[in-house]
């Protein structure tokens, strides 16, 4: 067990680092760029029962040192994740990988949690009950803790794999959220998905987004992130999985300070393909720098 | 795919709006035409995908044209300067179906990733010709560089203030074997109206990294979906979808 | 009736720009540095019944494109702000000024908003339901429609000046609070006040605020901002103060295409004294750039 | 207070992690000792406040430390860039009092303003001395500059590794007129506790406007609430209340 060393939910992560849903794909872009398996682990595309092609263009705009998305959980189903990308994900990862799911009924949920438990490859299931950019679903289960608690507990009474509950920073109070998660059998939670936001052109005066609003991300909602990390770490006994702006290893410190257990990285990947591989390199050197012998001993301690 | 840092050395304006700068540095791949680079601007969070306008081992050429404030920052830049460039990025155009007289049909900005196509198809020995359409004259560039290939150039503008008057489409020489084409989306709309060869589009999204990983700039294709960026910018006329 | 020129509650504004409460005082460090009659109004620093030293220091950390404070709501007390204040501020400002006005009890907010409202000085009465800083008071206010409407209803009744509810941004639905507080009576709303957010230093490991967590403001928050004055703007029938992140001339032209009547700017005079001046000279230019004859055609126009 | 736009004449190291930088260009207004600028570096929000360790017409000068992100990047900037600078900033030293003999005590970053107050009270006639405590000899700074002003200059380090061994206090000279101040807070702390006569301390505080509009920096005093930045940051003893 090295110094860097976590444990996410009894499963033994090299590293905190791990690329958050919707910003790493399926992995192969990436590996075609570095060998991946020095990540912890990565979340991949959200994915669904059915395949989506998400959201119109433009789905995609700036803010001030951040982005809006508005994909839409585009994906090819899960059957296809199963059948196509895990096969060739195995070629280049050989680590646990976290599903990341969604869904618009809490059969769906089950039923794509269910297929991803049965494979091999996955290590846990990350279930997105906080999407912003789908009409009719996601989000609505991330904002109300009695959907929440129901979306969390059919998946845990069906699946044997650890289930990490992605909580919207989108509400009132983040830690009721979180509490009705753990009181579902949540096995871990992770925030936060990205904040509701909305840019309008000047040029055309209509909103940059087709869809209108889009998820912030990016170094942007680090502080709100932290600040959110830190109420649900004191809230839940169950491990957090910290993210939001996260695009340094000094962030990834202060996540875990906050009460990260480990560390999800989005936006970032995206400006800087090779951003968490730095990352990682850089953490040691950070850690000396502040006096940190085990990242571990750091969690929760500010 | 590289993460580059490269060198300005040469920054000018062209036109009022469009300008021409010329990077150097390593380059470990060399870019093709239709591919496109992304670059880093301090201040500006995503970054900013220009196409690639001509290329030489150790010197790379992109034309901009300033419409916002990523471009207008372009502008301020000064030779000596370095600029955090990911690329080459995007298929690029294919060459193969090109034929022995391609033609290629470029609009306004669209038109700097014809100039390497223009190199590349002579390399192989084929007979292209252009046809570049402006709104107006003083917002014509580059017809020198085009003739200077020793290709046919017809330049086209809306106002008729220069060259022919009107759209490209209705400047269409008789005989081409196949076309290529980039431009803002009414144009693309009437080339693929107007043509009667096959031929490739280049298009434009708004991206989030320029790779595909974020599927931020998918679109819809006979052959399912795409990403501009990854599977794209250029897509051939038979898969074209279009939408809205 | 100049072109920059809009309406709020009755009241028309030469302009729409109107430095936010917090970040201007009670307005003599600027109106040392310019002719602050340029402004459309400006909106004094947060007033309570009782003199107030707020919280400890550090008040203040840094964020990407931003800010966190927890001031606390210094101020010398409504009585104090009346004898001392406003007559210093008459000799320097010839407009209205908005009030902004904090409490801890319905009654609190009553009796201040009593006496600000008999000083003639004043043209509107901004009710901070949302001070995301004070323990025990503030955001409880603006985060449960009863409460909001029960402050703004009490406080409606009690005055006779146009009443602006002033929204808290950590809500899981904003339009809700809004509703709640156009049924209560008030003639506007203005949002969005901080996100509530959070910064741990590396050296010290623990918060760098004093109160652990502050008020997020700046460019970071824009486009959370644009998207919830959209959303109320859409859900209301009274006018809609905007701010949040605003720090250009094209900034303001965006939140009024959201639907504000008027934009508060806030951290933005903090960095740069001259902000309000500059926009307010940049305006027509920028107007006339995007073909924008008139500032009251493009409010909600998104 | 205005806003200048300032050039970077000189950003040279004193020592591993504290430069000097000088700036020139129009200063409407000279500051005077114990005020303070504040800098705006491009990538952060917040202005930095830096205390005016010289001022001539047309030079200013500062000394910093590099402490964080905003500092190492001043390390990093070039002569002939450009700075944004609102000054000058808060109070300053009150040298009314100072009597003949005043005695300045400086710990580290703590040590600049006073560089300017002992020529203004040499100006003013008086016969100031200096005492300025670093932790060891390695990050000691502007000891000749003070000796080239002529006064009395003790230098202490922690560690006994350069002049005398111990703190400011502890080797503070028998008489002395009055005290002038800076440096960390428990060297403040102790000089409050050591000295015998009256004197002043400049305080630091975290900053959101650093001109008194903001109400970050406020601290409670004998005398009502202050703002270190517009009321301070320089405080009389008699004023100042210690909290925590
Ligand atoms: C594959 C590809 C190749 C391109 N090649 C060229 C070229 O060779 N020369 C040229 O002048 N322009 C080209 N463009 C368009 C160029 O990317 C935009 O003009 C530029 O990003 C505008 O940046 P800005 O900061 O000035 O504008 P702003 O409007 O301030 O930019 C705001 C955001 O919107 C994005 N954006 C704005 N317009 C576009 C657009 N048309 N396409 C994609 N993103 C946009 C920006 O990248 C940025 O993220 C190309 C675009 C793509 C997708
Ligand atoms: C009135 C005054 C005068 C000062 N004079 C000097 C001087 O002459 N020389 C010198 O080296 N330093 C001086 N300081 C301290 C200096 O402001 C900080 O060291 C500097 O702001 C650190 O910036 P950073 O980005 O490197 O650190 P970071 O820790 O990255 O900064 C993060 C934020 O915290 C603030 N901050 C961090 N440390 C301090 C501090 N000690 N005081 C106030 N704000 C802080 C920064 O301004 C910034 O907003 C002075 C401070 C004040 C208040
Ligand atoms: C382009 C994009 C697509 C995303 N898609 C998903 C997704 O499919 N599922 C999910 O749970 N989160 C998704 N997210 C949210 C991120 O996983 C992450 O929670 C959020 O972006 C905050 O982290 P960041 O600030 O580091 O980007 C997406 C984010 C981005 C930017
Ligand atoms: C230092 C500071 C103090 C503030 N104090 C108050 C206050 O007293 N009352 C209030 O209603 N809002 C207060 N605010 C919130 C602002 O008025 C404004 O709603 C918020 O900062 C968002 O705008 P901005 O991003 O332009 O700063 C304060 C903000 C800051 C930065
Ligand atoms: S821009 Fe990210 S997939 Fe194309
Ligand atoms: S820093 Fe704003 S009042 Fe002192």
């Amino acid at each position: 067990m090295g110094k860097m060393s976590v444990d996410l939910c009894g499963i033994e992560l090299e590293n905190p680092v791990i690329p958050a849903s919707g910003t790493f794909g399926y992995g192969y872009e990436f590996a075609e760029l570095y060998d991946i398996n020095c990540l912890g682990t990565f979340s991949f595309k959200g994915t669904t029962k059915e395949p989506r092609f998400g959201n119109p263009t433009p789905r995609i705009a700036e803010t001030p040192c951040g982005m809006l998305n508005a994909v839409g959980l585009q994906n090819p189903g899960v059957e296809k994740v199963i059948s196509e990308e895990l096969p060739k994900l195995r070629k280049c990862f050989r680590k646990k990988v976290m599903a990341n799911i969604s869904g618009f009924s809490v059969a769906d949920y089950v039923f794509t949690a269910e297929k991803l438990d049965s494979q091999e490859q996955i290590g846990w299931l990350e279930i997105n009950i906080s999407c912003p950019n789908v009409h009719g679903g996601g989000m609505s289960f991330g904002t109300d803790p009695k959907a929440a608690f129901e979306v969390i507990e059919a998946v845990r009474k069906a699946v044997k794999k650890p289930v990490i509950a992605k909580l919207s920073p989108n509400v009132t109070d983040i830690t009721e959220i979180a509490r009705a998660c753990e009181a579902a059998g949540a096995d871990g939670v992770s925030l936060i998905n990205t904040l509701l936001g909305m840019r309008i052109s000047l040029k055309t005066r209509k909103p940059v987004l087709r869809n209108i609003t889009g998820g912030l991300s990016g170094p942007a909602v680090f502080p709100v992130a932290v600040r959110m990390v830190y109420q649900t770490a004191k809230a839940v006994r169950i491990p957090v999985v910290g993210m939001g702006g996260v695009a340094s290893a000094e962030n990834v410190l202060e996540m875990m300070l906050a009460g990260a257990s480990a560390v999800e990285i989005g936006a970032e990947n995206l400006r800087d393909p090779f951003a968490c591989r730095k990352i990682i390199e850089e953490l040691p050197a950070v850690m000396e720098e502040y006096g940190i012998e085990n990242l571990k001993d750091i969690i929760g301690r500010a | 795919m590289n993460d580059l840092l490269l060198t300005i050395r040469k920054n000018i304006p062209l036109t009022d709006t469009v300008c021409k700068m010329t990077l150097c540095g390593m380059f470990p791949e060399a870019p093709h035409a239709g591919q496109f680079v992304n670059l880093r601007l301090s201040g500006h969070y995503l970054r900013r995908p220009i196409s690639v306008c001509d290329y030489d081992d150790g010197e790379l050429t992109i034309l901009y044209k300033v419409v916002g404030e990523g471009t207008a920052q372009m502008r301020g830049m000064k030779p000596g300067e370095k600029l955090s460039v990911l690329m080459p990025l995007g298929n690029g155009y294919d060459t193969a179906p090109a034929g022995e007289t391609p033609l290629l049909l470029g609009g306004g900005v669209g038109v700097p990733p014809l100039y390497l196509l223009a190199k590349e198809l002579l390399k192989l020995g084929k007979h292209p010709s252009a046809v570049l359409g402006f709104n107006t004259k003083t917002e014509v560039f580059y017809e020198k560089e085009f003739r200077a290939l020793g290709i046919g150039v017809t330049v086209a503008t809306a106002d008729g203030s220069y060259g022919e008057k009107g759209f490209v489409t209705d400047v269409l020489p008789e005989n081409y074997s196949y076309f290529y084409t980039c431009g803002p989306e009414p144009m693309l709309k009437a080339v693929f109206a107007s043509s009667g060869t096959g031929g490739q589009f280049s298009f434009e999204e708004r991206m989030g990294c320029g790779f595909g990983a974020c599927m931020g700039c998918s679109c819809r294709t006979v052959t399912g979906y795409k990403r501009i960026c990854k599977d794209g910018p250029v897509l051939y006329k038979e898969e074209i979808l279009w939408e809205k």
